[in-house]
Formats: C-alpha cells, structure tokens, sequence
C-alpha cells in the first residue's frame, strides 16, 4: 500500500460516514448540528497544543498562547453552548403531562 | 505512552465524534451525543498533553485558561436568537487557531521543513485566515455592528481576482522557500481576502457563509492530517466537512438558488425592481378582533419567521398558544427549512420556550394542512409565506413556500407592509383574508394575549 | 502510525459505513441485498486469482483452479441473480398505466 | 501497473461497492446499484490479473469459464421460490473459495509463512469450511433433499464442544508449525462442525443461518486484508459483515427470538405441546361463496405467506387481484418481515408476478387498516397471522403478527387446518368470521378466479 493511499482511504471512507450520518440529522436540530460540528472541527486543537508545547521561546510561544487560547474558545464554547440548546429541546410526554 | 497506545486512543475519539453524531439524529438522544463527541475531544486533548514531545506546560495552561474562560462566558451568556452569530465567532476562532499553528511551526522549523510540510502550512494559513476575518464580519454584520447590506467595492471582481492570485502564489512561493516573511504576507493576503469577499454578501445570507466556512476549515484540518499523519485529524475533518456541505447545501436549495449565487450576486438589501403586482388595502385589524378570531377558531397555525427572533418574542407566542389550547383549540407551528436567519433556528428558539418539539412541523408535513386551518398566524416572517414564489417570472419563483393562504383566515403580525430579506412585496398582506397586525412581534403578541383573557 | 492500527481503522470506518448505508435498504429489498452483498463477498476471488495464478504445480494448481471456480460462481451467479430479481421491480408508474 | 496504481484501483471498487448498496435503498434505483457493484467487483479482478506477480493464466482462464458458466446457468434457471437455496449455495462457493485459497498458500509458502500469516490461513480454513459445509446443509434442508426438521444427534452438546476445541487448538497449532498436515485435518474437522451444528436447526431458520455465515464470511475476507494489507478486502469484508449481522437481527426480532435461541434450540418441527386452547369448528367455504364474497367486497388485503411460495401460486394471486381490481374492489398486498422463507421472499415473488411495488405494504402501514377491510385472503400464510403472539404464555409471545381477524371477513387458502413452521395451531381459523378454502395455493386459487367470472 503506497503512503498516501493510506490516508485517502480514511479520508473517503469519514466522508462517507460524515454524510450518512449527517443527512440523518432532522431539520429542528440543524442549529445545534450546526454549532456542535464546529466544536468538533476545534481537533486542531491537537495541532496548538503540539506548537504551545515546545519551548521555543519570543514569538513562537506568543503564537503558541494565542492557538491554544483561539481553538479553546471554539472548543468549550462550541460543545458548552450546543449541550444547552439541547438542554431546552423538552421530550413531548413530560411536556404533554402539564 | 507508546504510539500505537496514543493512536488508538486517538482512533477512539473520532469514533466518539461519529457516535455523538449519529446521536443528533433525534431530540431525545441529541443531548448525550454532543456530551460524547465532547469526551472524545477531552481524549484527544489528554493523549496530545500525555505525549512525550510536549514539554512546556507553561503556555498551554495560561491558553486553556484564557480560552475556556471566553469560551465559557459566550456560551453561558448568549442569547438564543444571537445564536447564529455566536456560531461565526467560534467558527472564526477555530480558523484562527489553525492558521496560527501553521504559523507557529513554520517558525519553529523554518526552512528545514519538507516541501509537503510547507504546502500543508501554507494551505492553512490561507484557509484559516480567511475563515477567521471572514467569520468576523459576518459576526458584525449579524451583530448590527455594521450595515447587513450587501457593501459591493467598486472593482469588486478586480480586487477578488487580485488577492486570490497573490494568496495562491505567495502558497507556491512558500513550499518553495519556507520564508517567515512570505507566510506574514499571506497571513494579510488572506486576512483582507476574507474580509472584501464577505462584506458583499447580504446579512441574511452570512450563515450560508458560515457554513461554507466551516466546512472549509473541517477540509483545511483532513489536510494537516495528511501531513500530520493524524487520522484523528482527517476524520474529524471529513465529518466536518461533510456536514457543512450538506448544511450550506440545503440552506441555499430552501431558498432556490446556487452556491455561486449567494456568494457573488450581492442578494438581499431591497432594491425591488421586481413588479409584484401588489396592491390595493390591506386589512388591518386590531389586537381585540384578532383575539376573537383565534378564541373561537378550532385549528390554528403558527407561523414564526425571522421577525420573532429580533423581537424576542418566542415566550410571548408560547403564552398565547397556550391560552389557546385552554380553550380546547388545536395549535401547531409551522417551521419552514429557512424560517429565521439560520437552519433550525426556529426550533431552537421554540424549545427555549418550552414549546415540544412534537408540536412543530416541518413544510412537507404542514402545507397540506394549511386548507383545512381556520386561522394562520403569521409572526415576523414574510419570504417564506410569499405566494409570489409560485409565479415563475418572480425573483424568488420556485423557492418552496408555507402555504398560508388557503387557510380561512390569515393574520400577520410584523411591524409595516416592509418587505422580507429577499426584498420584494408580499401579496399575501393584500389579499381579503389577510388581517395585518402593525406592531413589534412581542409587543403585538402581549396585546392579542392580554385582549384573549377579556373575550 | 503502527502498522496495525491503519487496517483497524479502515475496518472501523468501513463498518460504519456498512451499518448506515445498509440500514437504510428497504425490507421491500431484503432478498437482493443478501443475494448482492453475498456477491460482494465474492471478492475473496482477489485471493483466489492469486493463488491460480502462480504456477506451483501439482495439488497447488488444482487447489487453485478449484478456488478460482467456486469464487467466480459466487461472484457472477451473485451479481447475476440478484440483477435478474431486481428487474423484476415494476416502478409503479409504468404498471399504472395498464 | 505501480503499486499505487493498482491500490488506487482496488479503493475504487470499494467505493463502487458502498455505492452499489447505497442503491439499493430503494427499488428505482436498486438495479443500476447492483451493477455498480459487479462493475466495482470487475475492476478489482482486473487490477489483479495485471498485477506482475500473476504468471499463469491457464488455471485461471479454466476455472473462471467453468465456474462463470455454472454461475450463469445456476443465475438464470433458478426459481424466484428457490431463492434461499441458492444464495445458500453460492454463499457456500464463497466460503469453499476461502478456504482453498488458503490452503494454497500454505503449500505455496509452506513453513516459511510468518505467525500472522498462518493465523489467517488457520482461521480462513476453519471459517470458510464452516461457511461451505453449513451453506450446502442449509441447500439441503431449503431444496428438501434432507428433511427440514431440527436432527438433534445425541450427545449433540458434547460433540459440538468437542469439534469446536479441536478446530481451535487445529488453528494454534497451525500458527506454531505451519504443518499441511495440520491444516487438512482442521479441514476436515471444519467441514464436520458445519454439517453437525446445523442439521439440528430447523428448515425454516436457515435463512438465519446463510446470513450469519454470509456475515461471517464477511468478517474472514476483511482478516484476510488485515494480513495481506488489502484495503479492498477490508472494506468490502466490514460491508458484507455488517449487512449479515444486519439481516441476522432483522429475522430474528421479526420471530422475536434471540440469535442464540435460533441457533440451539432446534426450534420448529411440530411438537405442539402448547395448548393453545384453538378449537370448536373451523368453517370451510367454496371456491364460488368466496369468489361472491371477493366481488362484493370494496376493500381486500392480500396476505401471501410461505405457501404461497411453496406453491408458485404469486402469478396466480395476481391475477385474482386484477379481476377484482377490474371490479372496482381495492386490492392491498400486507407483507410482514419473516413472511416466506428468507427476508423480502415476498415482495421478490409479487414482484415477478409483476405487481408493482407500491401496492406492498410493510406490518406497521397496513395493520391499521385490516379494521376497514372487508376481506383479508390469507394465501398459505399461518404463523405471520396467529393472534397467538398476543398471549403472553404462547411460544409466539410477542411476535409481531398482521392483524388479519380486525377485518370483517378472513377468508384464508391453505391445505390443511395444520401448523405452520411455528408448530402451533392457529385459533384464528376457528374463529366466526374466518372461511377456510382447503387447497393448494395455487389450484384454489385458480379455482377462484374463475368462479370470479361466473358472478
Ligand atoms: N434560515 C436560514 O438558514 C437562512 C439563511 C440565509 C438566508 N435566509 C433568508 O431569510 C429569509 C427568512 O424568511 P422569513 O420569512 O423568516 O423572514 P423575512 O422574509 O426576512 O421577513 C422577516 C420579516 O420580519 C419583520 N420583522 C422584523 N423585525 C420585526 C419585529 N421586531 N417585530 C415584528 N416583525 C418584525 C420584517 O417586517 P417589518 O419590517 O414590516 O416588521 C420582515 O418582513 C428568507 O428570505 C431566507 O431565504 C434564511
Ligand atoms: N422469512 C424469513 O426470513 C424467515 C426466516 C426464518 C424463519 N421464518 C419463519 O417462517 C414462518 C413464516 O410464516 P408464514 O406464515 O409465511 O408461513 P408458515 O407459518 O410456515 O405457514 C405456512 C403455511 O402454508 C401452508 N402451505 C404449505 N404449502 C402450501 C401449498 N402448496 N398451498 C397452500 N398452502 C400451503 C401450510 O399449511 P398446510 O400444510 O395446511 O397447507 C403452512 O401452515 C414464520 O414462523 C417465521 O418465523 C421466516
């Protein structure tokens, strides 16, 4: 298997996946799709905490903080704010008993 | 912790990515999945920390702090109608981070980086900036903070071909060299591209932009996978990806038009030099008449619109639904796929107001019902209840509508006979069963509720 | 990367895909989805070809031929029959019109 | 052709095959799906004959012609009622295929062959023998040449345990020595448990069994990838996996059973040591009362069970329902789950008595509706009907059953008052309201129909 073949592989098989399961998402819950996909696009968290972590010094660092910062803000924010959306979607049979 | 340890955890986390999303296919289960995909992040986040090329703490600590700080306070505080902006700041945020990344590295190994490093850098440098100055302004715009009009430079085309050939070279010329000067002047390339492509689009259409953008940056994260060799990253990407697609995709199908058309065409801000036809006296009623009208009618339908969002008035029309049903008459909402300024916002706001989610229907399921309705209440929404779309000469022709007005009587709550975002006239307000309510959505609404206890 | 974790990967994503896209066959379908994915299953014939394909001699050779027989009765009466069912499949419109 | 070349090739025709079953998720364009997927199989097998390490293509060129020739003939003289037998046979070639390949290999590499290599080789032997031996027990029982009915050997748990530890330790000690000797020994044994673990399960519940080893047969070619690092084989084994495991519980649920209760219980057979409390008179009509009652009726429901199968009698239902179609009378087909021998049997026999597919109806559509039929003509049909699975203490419990005796009249076509493959009486044909017409499907039927003419 040639190395790039590898990670096209994956790549086609996600995308597959990602739209399986993304179209099966209902329209009433396309705002919190909307704001939870984003969250999760926030992995490259991964990448800022790689560049924050080695001590490299003046500016590197300076940049270093800001990514963490930034893609902290997507992240926490993004799943935070999503979970209390979905927290006011109200299950109908608890609603119909009032 | 060896490799193959982290890269299964790894592994684990996108899987938990899917799970959670798979999850979002009902209400009932969409909150644990979100808290999954969350997991699977706080996974991916400790295995990086737990890795042994991480050596300062220092940095990181201060960053998360900062950032789950902000992070914390938007998303406590914000209110649910500002949700669409909301989302363009986190979005921005996200491609802000990557660019910085890019940058950070590039820095870090400086011209001693592979070719292929350099184009994944270069790549998210560009993909970044644009996402982060682009969310910014579509933030403003949604905001207020500048004018929602479609703001057209002249030399519009000029200047979008300009930047986006400098940005692409200054990408070739920054595989070849690896110059910290050049990725700085793609970093203002890119920054200035994200901001002259994004003011000529109309408010209205920002979350189809965002959505693009989102998608984009989930495409830009798959690349430095890639690079990286994190099939966590091209994962997470693709899903990413994925779901902004098809998002952008139905946004821009429920208002009948192409992707290129929201993007470039400058849409929206009412210039109106379509002739409607319109015309002649719109009835206008007052908060007691409508009050009678919908006491004694047996089957009602609401209609929010984007109107009830600025006005806030989600809680206001659940009290008046609610009086409503005291008297024994069947409510239902009417949720059109565009309905407000961002996919599903309606539902959210509705469910903010303790409204069940098994009350709202969606456009398919509804318009049949519409004939046999006695009343159609109409708060703050005018495009997507505008019979013109069924005249094939009109600018919105074709786009699916509600249908209102073959319900008995329709009542329509905005504040003027002003148009829409798509910036035509409204029949509708013209037509003999129409009774028009001048008034602000909330307001108007706690005038009809306090008239329905007297009647 | 390890070495293993690439197949597991690709098998994990492959799986999902397999669940979501399959789950949404109608039972209308049930019959020529295990027909055809019995085909697809066929493609262990990759293996079978292989195997012919290197002249060992002997029983090798005669293994071989036998395994390349049954896969390719597999995979063309697979693909066959099930082509043959679903033609059956009348749209309704065209049967409307009688 | 370079490695990358061919690999590339080899992802397409995975994703030709996800492509192909993503077709088939409705009848339209279900047939254009399977095609993509022997166009996707086409490829694959190409690329493969190119490759450099392929020298010898007359044992090959022999066994494809031999073996696409009985796969052609086998494809097109097949009986739509003798559809299980023969994907249990195909199923069987499959499994057979691996496991030669494997054996092989084994001679090819002898003791040269790395651990993880012979691992697979250990369990594709064992798997595919399996798969190949069960499979032509399963043609068996299905075809008739054996009898149907569960065999239980005695001591039948003992030699069970028996033959699977010794496959077992066949395969470790494969792995460790890499013996030929070893491999046709476990073979051998493979081949035994397959015939010996599924003559005690009953005729009807191989469908159970040829998806499960469909499923399993998916699992082996994706562990076969996992050695010979083909991505191919790895997609399309996890596809076909998930595609058994899927129908494997469809079944099951639908007989509301448990996999392994299916698989040990040597279920089916006709002890009937259930009361069932059915009794009194069952009332028998002509075929001229029933032709009357069809002609005046103005709503029928047509329930086709396995008899209906048995007895070839889908074209002559049809023509039933055209005369009353013809009469004004409005025709439904109710189709539940596990009606006939294997999933969706049904709807592929209607369909070849060319009844379009939108007069099917699946158990939750059409149960709503028995309560306004006029005539619900039961067609060889028994278990799917007995209002048995509604008491909790029948074998049935639970089964979710078509609701034929909420229709006015139950008119049902069947040789005998005896059970189904369930082996319990069924109450229903007792009932007041219930006409029996003791005949082979198809000649009562045909009997009917020209009754039809005369009224
Ligand atoms: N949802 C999405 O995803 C999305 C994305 C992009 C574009 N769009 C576009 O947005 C539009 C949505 O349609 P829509 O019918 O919801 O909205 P609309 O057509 O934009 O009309 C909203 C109406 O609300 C009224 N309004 C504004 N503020 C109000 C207040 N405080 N109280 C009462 N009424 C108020 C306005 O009339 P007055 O000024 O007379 O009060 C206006 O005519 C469509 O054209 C759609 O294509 C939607
Ligand atoms: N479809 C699947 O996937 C599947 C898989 C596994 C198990 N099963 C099992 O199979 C059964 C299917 O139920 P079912 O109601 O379709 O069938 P059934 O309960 O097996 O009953 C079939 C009936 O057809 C009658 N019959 C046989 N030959 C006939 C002929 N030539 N003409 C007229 N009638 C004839 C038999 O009665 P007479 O002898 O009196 O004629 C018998 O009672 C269920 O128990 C199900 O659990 C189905």
């Amino acid at each position: 298997m040639s190395e790039l073949l590898i990670p096209i592989t994956v790549f086609v098989l996600a995308a597959f996946v990602g739209f399986e399961v993304i179209t099966k998402v209902p329209p009433t819950l396309h705002t919190p799709l909307m704001s939870g996909s984003n969250a999760i696009s926030g992995i490259s968290i991964i990448g800022a905490l790689f560049a924050a972590g080695h001590v490299a010094g003046g500016l590197a660092t300076v940049l270093g903080f800001l990514a963490v910062a930034f893609a902290t803000i997507n992240v926490v924010g993004g799943f935070l704010v999503t979970d209390r959306m979905l927290g006011m979607f109200k299950k109908p049979a608890r609603d119909a008993k009032k | 912790m060896t490799v193959t340890l982290a890269g299964f955890l790894y592994l684990i986390a996108a899987v938990l990515f899917i799970v959670g999303l798979k999850r979002l296919s009902s209400p009932a289960t969409a909150r644990q999945g979100n808290q999954i995909a969350a997991v699977g992040m706080l996974i991916a986040i400790v295995v990086t920390l737990a890795d042994r090329e991480v050596v300062g703490y220092g940095t990181i600590a201060a960053g998360m702090i900062v950032g789950g700080g902000v992070g914390l306070f938007l998303a406590q505080r914000v209110e649910m109608t500002a949700m669409p902006q909301l989302v363009a700041a986190f979005n921005g945020f996200g491609g802000g981070a990557s660019a910085l990344v890019a940058l950070a590295e590039l820095i870090r190994f400086g011209e001693a980086a592979e070719t292929r490093t350099l184009v994944s850098i270069g790549l998210s440098i560009l993909i970044g900036a644009v996402t982060l100055s682009g969310s910014m302004v579509a933030f403003a715009k949604l905001q207020g903070l500048v004018s929602g009009k479609p703001l057209v430079m002249p030399g519009q085309t000029m200047i979008d071909i300009l930047l986006t050939t400098v940005s692409v070279a200054a990408v070739v010329v920054l595989a070849m060299n690896g110059s910290t000067a050049v990725a700085w002047g793609l970093m203002a390339v890119a920054l200035t591209l994200g901001v002259t492509r994004t003011m000529p689009i109309g408010g209205a259409d920002m979350p189809v932009v965002i959505s693009f953008l989102n998608s984009l940056s989930g495409v830009a994260a798959s690349a430095a996978g890639f690079v990286i060799e994190s099939n966590a990253l091209i994962i997470s990407g693709a899903l990413v990806g994925a779901s902004g697609l098809i998002l952008t995709n139905i946004m821009v199908k429920a208002m009948n038009r192409t992707f290129a058309n929201v993007i470039f065409s400058a849409f929206g801000g009412g210039e109106g030099d379509f002739d409607s036809g319109a015309g002649g006296y719109a009835t206008r009623g007052s908060a007691d008449d409508i009050a009678i009208t919908l006491a004694y009618a047996q089957r009602v339908i609401i209609v929010p619109g984007y109107g009830l969002a600025v006005a806030q008035a989600q809680h206001t029309i659940r009290e008046l639904a609610r009086q409503l049903e005291e008297r024994g008459v069947a409510v239902k909402y009417a949720i059109h796929p565009v309905a407000g300024r961002m996919p599903g916002h309606m539902n959210v706001l509705l469910a903010e107001a303790d409204v069940p989610y098994d009350q709202l229907f969606e456009l398919e399921e509804i318009n049949p019902e519409f004939a046999s309705a006695d009343v159609a209440l109409v708060v703050g929404a005018n495009d997507v209840v505008n019979p013109l779309a069924r005249d094939p000469s009109s600018p919105i022709a074709g786009m699916p509508i509600l249908d209102v007005d073959r319900a008995q009587t329709v009542v329509v709550v905005k504040r003027s006979l002003s148009p829409g975002f798509a910036g035509i006239d409204n029949p509708l307000f013209y037509n003999d069963n129409t009774v028009m309510l001048f008034a602000d959505a909330k307001e108007g609404l706690a005038e009809v509720v306090s008239a329905l206890k007297d009647v």
